[in-house]
């Protein structure tokens, strides 16, 4: 094992995947740096960081639909993963219900528990494609259960889920975890439920900031220049005090250019 | 003014015609005091030419364009209408035969009625363009008359014992010919070759088809061949525009038309 | 019943069965466009099969294929979209066609390759057509389930194990396989518009892509009847008859407001 | 004035757009059912509720996109309106810098003070597709500040938006209110902040629940039955105690049949 | 230079000129089948022409702007995409004008009005063209902004202030009166590629809405010249090698591996 200093790797199991010193840019431009993780079964990883940190871009070489500029990833073999992408478009030309779009992906038992499981009896017989935005989550969640995924990657998937909503889902990403046993891979800007329902979090600006369980993140020097002191401290955001230590903060872009991820100096105070 | 600098090595005056038949009817005229450009290459299909930037520039530096009309040359109606120089529409010429069942058919150069009309305007055109050779002009007109009638009858006499038999086209291009010599030609399936088919002309044709001797079909004339196979009635090849290399004078290529039609005729000299 | 009505029946009742499905396939992908590049190709198929004097018919086929190929790897490219890239491709297609007719002094007139007519079928051509319409129609049964979820969304469907491009290619070479069989048989026309219209018209009638699919099949060989009793009886051109009468099943459609 | 009972309507100026008795409804379903609604200056109104409540369709009226089924609008003469939609898809085939997205709606000074103001410099050089979820959320904000609009009417704003973006965006739009005077009506699932940042909260589950300052509205019994006891009390989700009251909340659709909104029954404890 | 040649060149340069910004919105609005079944629908034109005996160009205009407004209308029912609507559209003309022609036995071969050719447009043709060329591009550039908002985004521009449905009708009428009326003077062939296929190729090489508009006539231009030049030196036809040319064009662009 490369990464064996990497506080993730800690499982003795063979991890599900494992990526090593991953990198890729656009055009030049860096867009992942360095990136090392080990996802093991029946773990909750949490990615956060700021818009633009790349946590798309990972999930997306990830699940495999990104390849990387340089680096290495290892992958189990036959590897179930259930995806549920940032955003899905489905063209309004193909007729299809919420049922039919479900059924496609396995047994209608399946289908039967997961539904209940989402509560989405009532949309069964809606065209996805008129779905409103969270609907559209709670039925992208619903499908990528079906498949019984050994790991079960999703990007945002609270965005447009309504309180009570988000909530439930990710108490049940919780029941999932201990049920199936997969390691759930999610994406989220949301910190209060992050730290409460996850058990590694990956904290992201173009490299690893850095991991570890939530609480040993939340005291990390880099987490606290991302997101500032008093978020860390009772993660309420609208009481959220700046802390201007955070312009700039260590990352690894060419040195001595200013360093272009929307620190959240907006508001000049 | 700009033509002949353009073309400085053809002393001669040259005589544009669009298709084969047309060229080897002013050949016969203009012998080699005239250069005959044939403009569409031997098999191309008159109704979709697009031209080459030469082509265009043969028909501007021609003193004589000789064509059927708009409605078989289509690529030639705007030029035509433009040009300044001589042109000979044969189409518009006047006492020609037009075939009653089909009067707008211009595939006219296979009545020899026709020709000899032909003939007889090119000679008036050649000899506008080069007057001092009126004389040969004239006699080789003359000539080519004479040599035409000689044809025209001995074809009579070779077609005569097939008057009646009936027989079909696939598209109707020999009313010319067909009613030069009395034939019997039962049905034209189209007026064109795109032109699709209905069910009920299928239909029809399929049964006053029913003692056709065969089908007459123009070379590459694939929905022709098809058609006959499917009416159950021979396909004979026969090439009113004599693209065969051998055909090298007006009288030669209604030659081949006549054994072209003796083939559909007589069930012996098919194969 | 006439032979050549059997035959023409036949070719054009196969050609709605598998048009069905496949018309669904290509207005979901947004292919409508793909008909016309490959009768495009077929020209310049024409051209060079006479030019290396192979068989006519296989020369098409494989331009058609080519063709196919060729938007596969331009597809890889998302910067533009399928409608400028099939337009791009069939403009091409149809302008070298043309120079290389004009190049070779060809000896066949191209246009009338693309003008076939349903009506001079033969028994052996309506087999084919069977055969080639049935072998297709086997295909997209088989992969049914993998084409949908691809169309649904390719990201999806490739994290969940699916070989997307594989689908992709395959869908791309039976459209071209059905249009470059079917059309010296019945016509360019009738078979692209058989491929779009009963598919736009099944579209607004159903709620599942099973039952879309089906539709467009059964409103096809619904269009076929009606088109070839109207050119019996109106004494018009049985290709583009079918077509106006699928053309009027779809504005019939256009009546029903839901949805 | 029609709706002279509705606390909304407190303001002596003439509204800037008031809504008489909406009902929007498709293939017969209701899906927006008698809402009134007044619109004033200075006002930021925060529409709240549940997936699928109704909450884009009703801004789609209210922006002037979908005509609803039955209901009077009135719009002051020539009201200027910035609008951000929930989702934005522009053609990839359309090459297209942020900057010149953005100079296409406004001159160049306005365009320098909004792209200041929400920190996206950095931008400008990308082309808009290419912007992460976050990132084009700025942008949307930064157009429609340009056009100096009277109304500003934002479809979840904060979606995809960081954790330190999307306090800045609210304190942003505080700002503006201030500064243009203008009215912001915006969507948003997050409960913390609508209650901290808002003037007026409009809680929508089809039918008005209920409407007023955060304060009231957040004492409201419908309210509690959407979105339950504990999160009025300490708007903190992942604590949040389920009251099964909230089973059926009185919603006007057809009475007898079992309302479908997802109310958030899916952890059956 | 001989007459001929200037005229042609008069007229391709304009049709280039033109192409180049109204081909662009043709790309970013997926219209790229509009061409075509503009095309198409001029056969019926034709038909109907003849038969209301009105004059010919009158009635291929009207035509084909006729076929922009069902298209607009079809739009609005958001079902289908453009691209299926335009096959329909496409398929049911063509069809309409071949039935047309054989009930009426009318005399005329109406794919020879389809097939304009470049080196037969007179001095008059090549003023109509400019003019209409002209005019279009004034409009173009006088609603460039709209346009543009529209394109990005109708329902932002439509919120905005900006009259969607009215900008939608005029890019449609634009590109269907610069079909209709080059058309018959250059051939649909050189028209509907001149559209496509250089703003693909620009769309490779610019970063603004602009700059591909501008980049698009300055390609079309380029190919219209080496077209020029091969068909002289290759002695190949002129439209056919324009569409080449611009083809090879895009070919070049394909080499430039950046965005
Ligand atoms: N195909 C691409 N070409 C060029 N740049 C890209 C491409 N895809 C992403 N980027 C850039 O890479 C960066 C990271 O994008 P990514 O979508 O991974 O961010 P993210 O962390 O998911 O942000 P968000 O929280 O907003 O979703 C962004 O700055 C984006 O502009
Ligand atoms: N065009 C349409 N046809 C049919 N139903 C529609 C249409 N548009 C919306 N709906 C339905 O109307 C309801 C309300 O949709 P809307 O998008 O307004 O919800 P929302 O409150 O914005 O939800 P979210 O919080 O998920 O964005 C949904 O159930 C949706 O399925
Ligand atoms: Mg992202
Ligand atoms: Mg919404
Ligand atoms: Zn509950």
């Amino acid at each position: 094992m490369l990464a064996t200093n990497h506080p993730l790797s800690h499982s003795a199991q063979s991890p599900l995947i494992q990526l090593n010193n991953i990198n890729l840019s656009f055009n030049g431009n860096p867009i992942l740096q360095g990136i090392n993780l080990n996802l093991n079964k029946g773990e909750i990883v949490t990615v956060i960081g700021p818009n633009g940190a790349g946590k798309s871009s990972l999930v997306s070489i990830i699940v495999g639909l990104q390849t990387p500029t340089s680096g290495d990833i290892q992958r189990k073999a036959k590897l179930r993963i259930g995806y549920m992408p940032q955003k899905l478009t489905i063209d309004p030309q193909l007729p299809l219900t919420t049922q039919r779009f479900l059924s496609l992906c396995g047994k209608s038992a399946a289908l039967k528990t997961a539904v209940q499981r989402l509560d989405i009896e009532c949309l069964l017989e809606t065209p996805v494609q008129k779905l409103s935005g969270g609907e559209m989550q709670r039925v992208l969640l619903a499908r990528a259960l079906m498949s019984k995924p050994e790991l079960l990657v999703l990007d945002e998937p609270a965005q447009g889920v309504d309180v009570a909503g988000q909530a439930e889902l990710y108490h049940l990403l919780g029941q999932l975890r201990d049920e199936l046993g997969c390691c759930v891979l999610m994406v989220s800007h949301d910190l209060h439920i992050v730290m409460a329902q996850t058990d590694q979090v990956l904290c992201l600006n173009k490299h690893v900031c850095c991991h570890g369980a939530p609480e040993s993140v939340s005291q990390h020097p880099e987490y606290l220049q991302l997101f500032g002191k008093k978020a860390a401290e009772d993660i309420a955001i609208y009481t959220h005090n700046h802390d201007h230590q955070h312009d700039i903060h260590g990352d690894v872009v060419e040195p001595g250019q200013h360093n272009c991820q929307h620190d959240h100096s907006i508001h000049k105070h | 003014g700009s033509d002949k600098a353009l073309n400085p090595f053809a002393p001669k005056p040259t005589v544009v015609a669009t298709i084969k038949p047309l060229a080897l009817l002013a050949q016969s005229i203009a012998g080699e005091d005239f250069t005959v450009v044939t403009l569409l290459p031997p098999n191309a299909n008159p109704h979709a030419l697009a031209m080459t930037i030469a082509d265009r520039q043969r028909l501007d530096d021609a003193s004589l364009v000789l064509w059927l009309g708009a409605g078989f040359e289509r690529f030639l109606a705007k030029p035509m209408q433009q040009r300044r120089g001589a042109q000979l529409e044969l189409g518009s010429l006047e006492g020609l035969n037009w075939p009653a069942k089909s009067p707008a058919d211009l595939h006219l150069w296979l009545d020899p009625h026709n020709i000899a009309q032909a003939l007889k305007a090119i000679t008036v055109e050649l000899t506008l363009i080069e007057p001092l050779n009126r004389n040969v002009l004239d006699q080789r007109l003359a000539s080519a008359l004479r040599e035409l009638a000689q044809r025209e009858q001995a074809i009579q006499r070779e077609l005569d014992a097939f008057k009646n038999v009936p027989f079909a086209v696939s598209h109707d291009g020999y009313a010319h010919f067909v009613g030069a010599f009395g034939l019997n030609q039962l049905a034209a399936a189209t007026r064109l070759p795109e032109e699709q088919l209905s069910a009920r002309r299928m239909y029809e044709l399929q049964k006053s088809l029913a003692e056709a001797s065969c089908l007459v079909v123009e070379p590459g004339d694939h929905s022709g061949v098809k058609l006959a196979k499917v009416l159950g009635v021979p396909a004979v090849e026969v090439d009113p525009l004599g693209r065969a290399p051998e055909i090298t004078s007006i009288t030669t290529l209604l030659q081949s038309l006549t054994t072209g039609f003796k083939h559909c005729f007589n069930p012996r000299n098919r194969s | 019943m006439p032979d050549f009505l059997i035959n023409a029946l036949l070719a054009a009742f196969a050609i709605a069965a598998v048009a069905g499905p496949l018309g669904s396939f290509v207005v979901w992908q947004r292919l409508a466009y793909f008909g016309d590049t490959l009768a495009h190709g077929a020209l310049l198929g024409v051209a060079l099969g006479l030019f290396a004097s192979i068989n006519v018919t296989l020369a098409i086929v494989l331009c058609c294929m080519t063709l196919a190929g060729l938007l596969f790897l331009l597809q890889q490219k998302p910067s533009l979209g399928d409608d400028a890239l099939l337009g791009l491709l069939s403009h091409s297609a149809l302008a070298a066609g043309l120079v290389s007719v004009s190049l070779m002094g060809s000896s066949v007139d191209l246009f009338a390759y693309l003008f076939g007519d349903l009506l001079t079928t033969s028994r052996n051509d309506a087999y084919l057509i069977i055969a080639v319409c049935g072998a297709v129609l086997g295909l997209i049964t088989v992969f049914w389930r993998k084409l949908l979820l691809m169309v649904i969304d390719a990201d999806i469907a490739k994290v969940e194990g699916i070989p997307v491009n594989l689908m992709r290619i395959l869908l791309l070479m039976a459209i071209a396989i059905v249009v470059a069989f079917a059309m010296r048989v019945v016509g360019v026309l009738l078979i692209t518009a058989m491929l779009i219209v009963p598919a736009a018209a099944s579209r607004r009638l159903t709620t599942s892509p099973e039952a879309m699919a089906a539709g467009a099949a059964i409103i096809g060989a619904g269009a076929v009847a009606a088109g070839m009793w109207a050119s019996f009886y109106y004494n018009t051109p049985a290709g583009p008859s079918i077509v106006l009468a699928a053309s009027g099943l779809f504005l019939l459609t256009l009546l029903k407001r839901r949805q």
